[in-house]
């Protein structure tokens, strides 16, 4: 019981962020329920025993990767979003599309809702264990990402380092400051 | 042990040689093309004679490299040597390269001087090519080379349009012989499995003799007859061979005499053992060459052009050793070959070299008592008329005479073949002689040679020299002109008989099934048909048919030259239609290449091309286009479109999904 | 031990913990006055109380009614919640960070630390990571240019340090192999040869100590890293247009995070709250780990303070670079050295 | 005990809630963040089928989908960045030209 009310608080917290992400016009404010969503999903995997997975998931997703989207917001002082009418498509289409599907895949889960079901902790993931599976089962995969994240980085660098002529005039300013 | 012969060095020689010449023979001087291209068909003929030398150790197969693996089937990169290829090989290295060292006088001012001599090289690899091949493919090969070598030769004053055109007609006619000579290659492959000289030879000659009807057998023997006649310029292929006269005389003496037209009748007697299981076959090689002998020199009679006349007669003396290669008497055609290339190719040169000497003036009625003008190419073309004549002693005495006797005595033979070659050889010394005489005595009936170029520049041959007057040609020319003079008058020394034995390997040998009397068909053997003191007779006829037309010759064109004008008025329609080579070309334009045009123009290009496969390309073109139209809105380059269009797309998977589970 | 024992015991122990931590802040803060007056060759603080010990109580009194300004051009939500959302992490941290072993008060069986869980250090290192939000968040919604560069800076700065301050950590993960603090703890008990204690700084991590202390200072904003809030060029950084109750809490959370980095570091590398040989009475004897545990994190934050009085500060391109090309290439050696030498020894 | 499916259908609302985010935001960087909120949804079901399965690979799979979203955010990152230099707009409606 206690369980069910926790998954229901976080979970409908979880809905909440992510529905204020689409509904907030200013990208600060999605990132922040973005930031939200994330926090109740690791109280979620922890609920699963995925104690490892939750702390990762406040670590890297919380405090790398929002940080970044929020530095990057700030940095181009991204302003209130323009509802300019771009694409009848996405209206059309879109929306429609994934209102269905969601509904169709919701409603043949719930379907089968009775088929299982998972306890507090039913899986506990302590880190040794996962180490263990990373550097054996998955090594080729782990070497392999790590090679992906080496070239993102560079891409990373390349793509938002200025170009040569801005560069130069900006050097001397930041020395006399 | 058989010994390394080095086959491949003799037809790669003058690769090399065409290669040099070809890619940077732009920047060489000319003394420089000149040493390359006369040094590799030297060296090839200095090697092909050193093969000669070991000759006892024929027949030599050199397999160089695999070609062809396919399941069973197999075509080798090789080469075989037997007595029947190193004939032709020392006439085609030989005969090349005095043929070579001719040009070098003749071709000195030409602007094309190393594309010349490359293409020249290349000729002999190819002619090379196809007499070593050890088998149909590899010969196939050097085949289509000598028709490419042909027709660029053919087309060297590729800025002339007759010339170009000549070229193009040469090349086409030949494609229609050589259909017929891949159809036979194919019937082989099927029924033999291989295109192997040896293979080939040996199951073939396990099989029975198609005495009556057309079986697998004749029906290759007859393709293998057609790629022949375009080859060698038998009826009814022979047109393009006068045309090719566009050509430079070198060439026309090389490819268009001596070697390349002689091809199909090399490869007739190659196949030998083809035709011997296949008498229907055998009866039609005969009756072609025969009707084509006879047909050629009624026209040469008529012929006004120097080198038409030549022309005419090559195809005449293509048609006697067809015709001898009909009734099974390969060696004798061969010997006639052998000869034919001395001669021809000498009257060849030699009418060059009067060409040469009057400013490129073609038109023998334009000639006249240029003996004293030019008597080394004068006492040269003599030997070399007395030859094809077929007056004793000369080479050609010696091989007509035993291709007359053969055609007649032969168990393939009847004497309806015999009286034709007699009055083709009566003919033959007739035009041959009027050539003589028109050439060289009488009165010079042409222009003073002092200002011959602007009317005689059509004529392909060196107009653009600068000399005045007629004049012999320089000694460069004059050498090959001797040396086959002398081949001409002892080249037929030595005699059917030793030439039949040198032969008779290669034409008896894997006959393990011949009959006796069928082994015995080419050897002079005393034979059931006739009395051995008979052959004597037939001699003397021919001789005496020669000496008429040399008589008849001496009465028309010497003593009274008005003679024949009155002739021709008599004759009326029959000579016209002889001047005008009985209309031949006409009826193959008005047959074959006026429908072919029609056709193509109407059904091929405006009918099929245009209205059928033009129009399905447009219209499909057109409706991709209204497509694309219409849907390109589709990339409207926004990001939310495409988005919305996964998710739609995402929606109707799920959808199917969810049916199909639950169904 | 029942939910409602549980729940009780839980909200003492919060009660207890929050109340020590800000006090601890607030006598840091006397501390670092009082040190720093000194190394500046001044006395701090005196006037308020015995040597000026009062004087963190009158500030306090101060910044509560002090009026609570609020800037017109400011985005009003995130510009009040920025210090909540600062001081809240900072304090949340110190729920795991145990400060001595179990005991028993009152019949009740309990560790010396609000919770004991497996990830203890991934959850501080998870919550000290969220911390940036605060310094992120104040200084774009003060819609000041200052501001903003200084929350650029701190957001910067501390994402690129705290690289760094994980792979330090590695090291003492693999020797202890868990994330429990008090299992790393406990596997620095005892000495080598009887003499030196076997605390991770002796075992080795040496360099790894220092480049924690290093990424510490970054993380926190402390002098020599203090550019987010670099008064010469900036005026404040973050919190220029914080005033009242609003900066206080800046002020807190910048203190209380450096007890905690201070704990973490005496946990990871200093042995926790071993110490010498136990002796005196059995009080004495239960009191001695704490003491040792309070001695070492106060060691570490004279540290701190002393550096703030003698270091001038950085430039940023220079904390950039040393952070990315010095710092954290240290750490990946050492990292790498830590893990050679360990999987040779099993 | 919570039924499987009730996770199930939180990743899947919650991965609905991305796809519609990147349907209506304008904001480049709204849109990259529906991304990362798609993701979460999905790695949400792996440790929900981990625990069903008690198969600590689907764990292990989420932490490559961390690995990849941060991969991603950063040059998907630096490409706005880039993306913003050049055009200077964050709408997407207004970034639909390969070329300037």
């Amino acid at each position: 019981m206690l369980h069910l009310i926790v998954f229901s608080v976080f979970g409908l917290v979880c809905v909440a962020g992510a529905i204020n992400l689409l509904v907030q016009r200013h990208p600060i404010n999605s990132a922040l329920s973005l930031v939200v969503v994330m926090g109740s999903l690791a109280v979620e995997y922890l609920l699963l025993g995925a104690e490892f997975v939750a702390a990762v998931q406040v670590i890297v997703y919380a405090g790398a990767i929002m940080v970044l989207f929020v530095f990057v917001i700030m940095l181009l002082n991204a302003g209130v979003e323009e509802h300019t009418k771009g694409s009848r498509v996405a209206m059309l289409f879109g929306i429609p599309g994934v209102l269905i599907g969601s509904v169709l895949v919701a409603w043949v889960l719930l379907q089968h809702s009775g088929t299982g079901s998972v306890a507090v902790g039913a899986l506990p993931g302590p880190p040794k264990v996962i180490g263990w599976l990373l550097f054996h089962d998955f090594l080729l995969p782990f070497e392999v990402t790590s090679v992906l994240v080496l070239i993102a980085i560079m891409g990373a660098v390349v793509l938002a380092s200025h170009p040569a002529e801005v560069q130069q005039s900006a050097q001397p300013d930041e020395r006399e400051g | 042990m058989t010994p390394n012969l080095h086959l491949w060095l003799i037809p790669v020689l003058p690769l090399v040689g065409a290669a040099i010449n070809g890619l940077f023979g732009r920047r060489f001087s000319r003394q420089t093309v000149v040493a390359i291209a006369l040094g590799f068909s030297g060296t090839a003929f200095a090697v092909a004679l050193w093969v000669a030398t070991q000759a006892s150790f024929l027949p030599v197969l050199e397999n160089l490299a695999p070609w062809i693996r396919a399941g069973d089937f197999q075509v080798d990169f090789a080469f075989y040597l037997d007595q029947l290829s190193l004939v032709m090989l020392l006439i085609v290295t030989g005969v090349g390269f005095l043929i070579h060292i001719y040009s070098v006088g003749y071709m000195w001012e030409e602007a094309g001087f190393y594309r010349f001599f490359a293409y020249l090289n290349l000729f002999m690899f190819f002619m090379l090519t196809l007499v070593l091949g050890s088998n149909y493919l590899v010969m196939f090969i050097g085949w289509e080379g000598v028709g490419l070598a042909s027709y660029l030769l053919i087309g060297f004053w590729f800025t002339k349009d007759s010339a170009a055109s000549a070229g193009k007609k040469a090349f086409i006619v030949n494609r229609i012989g050589d259909f017929g000579f891949l159809i036979a290659l194919f019937l082989m492959i099927k029924h033999f499995g291989s295109l192997n000289f040896v293979q080939v030879f040996r199951i073939v000659s396990g099989l029975p003799a198609e005495v009556a009807g057309a079986g697998l057998l004749t029906s290759i023997g007859l393709l293998l007859m057609v790629g022949a006649a375009g080859k060698s310029a038998q009826i009814p292929l022979y047109v393009w061979l006068p045309d090719a006269m566009e050509g430079p005389t070198p060439v026309s003496a090389l490819i268009h005499a001596a070697t390349m037209v002689t091809a199909g009748v090399y490869m007739v007697a190659r196949s030998h053992a083809i035709f011997d299981r296949a008498p229907q076959a055998l009866m039609v090689v005969a009756i072609i060459g025969t009707l084509t002998a006879l047909f050629a020199a009624t026209i040469g009679i008529c012929q006004t052009d120097i080198k038409k006349v030549l022309a005419y007669s090559t195809i005449s003396q293509l048609g006697y050793m067809f015709m001898a290669c009909g009734v099974a008497a390969y060696s004798a055609g061969i010997f006639h070959l052998m000869t034919h290339a001395f001669f021809k190719g000498l009257l060849f040169l030699a009418a060059g070299s009067v060409i040469h000497a009057v400013g490129g003036e073609q038109d023998m009625r334009r000639m006249g008592g240029l003996r004293h003008h030019i008597p080394w190419t004068f006492w040269t073309m003599t030997a070399g008329t007395f030859a094809i004549a077929g007056f004793p002693p000369f080479a050609g005495f010696f091989s007509k005479d035993a291709i007359l006797w053969r055609a007649y005595s032969s168990p393939y033979g009847s004497w309806v073949y015999w009286a034709i070659g007699v009055f083709t050889a009566f003919l033959t010394s007739f035009y041959m002689f009027r050539l003589w005489f028109l050439t060289f005595f009488g009165e010079y009936r042409g222009e003073v040679a002092t200002s011959h170029e602007d009317e005689h520049s059509h004529a392909g041959a060196p107009a653009s020299h600068g000399h005045g007057g007629i004049h012999e040609s320089p000694k460069i020319m004059l050498v090959p002109l001797v040396i086959l003079a002398v081949l001409s008058v002892c080249g037929g020394w030595v005699g059917i008989e030793r030439f039949d034995k040198f032969l008779s390997p290669t034409f008896h040998a894997g006959a393990t099934g011949y009959s006796a009397e069928e082994l015995s068909a080419s050897t002079p053997a005393p034979q059931p048909k006739e009395q051995g003191g008979s052959e004597a007779l037939f001699t003397g006829i021919s001789v005496v048919a020669a000496a008429l037309g040399l008589f008849l010759a001496w009465l028309l064109y010497y003593r009274r030259p008005q003679l024949p004008q009155e002739i021709a008025k008599a004759l009326g329609g029959f000579y016209e239609a002889v001047v005008h080579k009985y209309y031949v070309d006409e009826i193959y334009a008005a047959v074959f290449v006026k429908p072919l045009i029609d056709g193509s123009t109407r059904v091929l290009w405006q009918g099929i091309d245009r209205d059928v496969i033009d129009a399905t390309l447009d219209n499909s073109a057109e409706g991709a286009r209204e497509v694309s139209d219409a849907v390109r809105h589709m990339q409207s380059g926004n990001l939310r479109s495409y988005a919305g269009w996964i998710a739609a797309g995402a929606a109707v998977l799920i959808a199917y999904m969810i049916w199909m589970g639950t169904r | 031990m029942n939910l409602g024992e549980f729940i009780l015991v839980s909200i003492i122990k919060i009660v207890i913990a929050v109340g020590i931590l800000l006090t601890a802040v607030a006598y840091t803060v006397w501390l670092e006055r009082k040190v720093v007056g000194h190394i500046q060759n001044r006395w701090g603080p005196t006037r308020v109380g015995p040597f000026g010990l009062l004087q963190p109580l009158a500030d306090g009194v101060k910044f509560i009614f002090k009026e609570d300004l609020l800037p017109p051009h400011v985005f009003k939500p995130l510009f009040i919640a920025a210090p909540m959302i600062a001081l809240v992490f900072a304090l949340t941290s110190i729920s795991v960070i145990p400060i001595g072993n179990w005991v028993t008060v009152f019949g009740v069986h309990t560790p010396l630390e609000i919770t004991d869980v497996n990830i203890g250090l991934l959850i501080v290192l998870g919550v000290t990571s969220l911390g940036v939000y605060g310094v992120a968040l104040a200084g774009w919604s003060s819609n000041n240019k200052y501001s903003l560069l200084g929350g650029l800076r701190a957001s910067a700065q501390m994402v690129s340090y705290e690289i760094s301050l994980g792979l330090s950590l590695v090291g003492v993960l693999i020797l202890a192999g868990s994330f429990n603090l008090r299992e790393i703890v406990d596997a620095q008990g005892g000495t080598f040869w009887g003499f030196i204690p076997r605390w991770n700084i002796f075992q080795g991590q040496i360099v790894a100590f220092f480049i924690y202390l290093m990424a510490a200072y970054a993380e926190t904003n402390r002098v020599p890293f203090d550019l987010p809030e670099a008064e010469t060029e900036l005026v404040a950084g973050y919190h220029t247009e914080y005033s009242a109750m609003k900066f206080a809490m800046f002020f807190m959370a910048e203190y209380a995070n450096m007890i905690t980095v201070a704990c973490l570091a005496t946990l990871l590398f200093l042995g926790g709250w071993h110490g010498p040989h136990r002796f005196g009475p059995p009080f004495v004897q239960a009191i001695l780990p704490i003491f040792w545990f309070v001695l070492k994190v106060f060691v570490f934050l004279f540290i701190y303070i002393w550096v703030r009085g003698t270091l001038p500060r950085f430039r940023y391109d220079q904390l950039m670079a040393f952070g990315w090309k010095f710092l954290l290439p240290l750490a990946i050696a050492n990292l790498v050295i830590t893990a050679l030498i360990v999987a040779l020894r099993a | 005990m919570v039924p499987l499916s009730y996770y199930l259908v939180l990743s899947g609302i919650l991965f609905a809630c991305g796809v519609a985010g990147f349907l209506i935001k304008r904001n480049i960087i709204t849109i990259f963040m529906s991304i990362e909120l798609m993701l979460n949804g999905v790695n949400l079901s792996f440790v929900a089928f981990a625990a069903q399965w008690h198969a600590l690979s689907g764990q292990v799979f989420v932490f490559f989908v961390m690995v990849v979203a941060a991969a991603e955010s950063a040059v998907g990152l630096a490409i706005v960045i880039a993306v913003y230099r050049t055009r200077g707009t964050l709408n997407v409606d207004q970034v639909d030209l390969l070329k300037l």
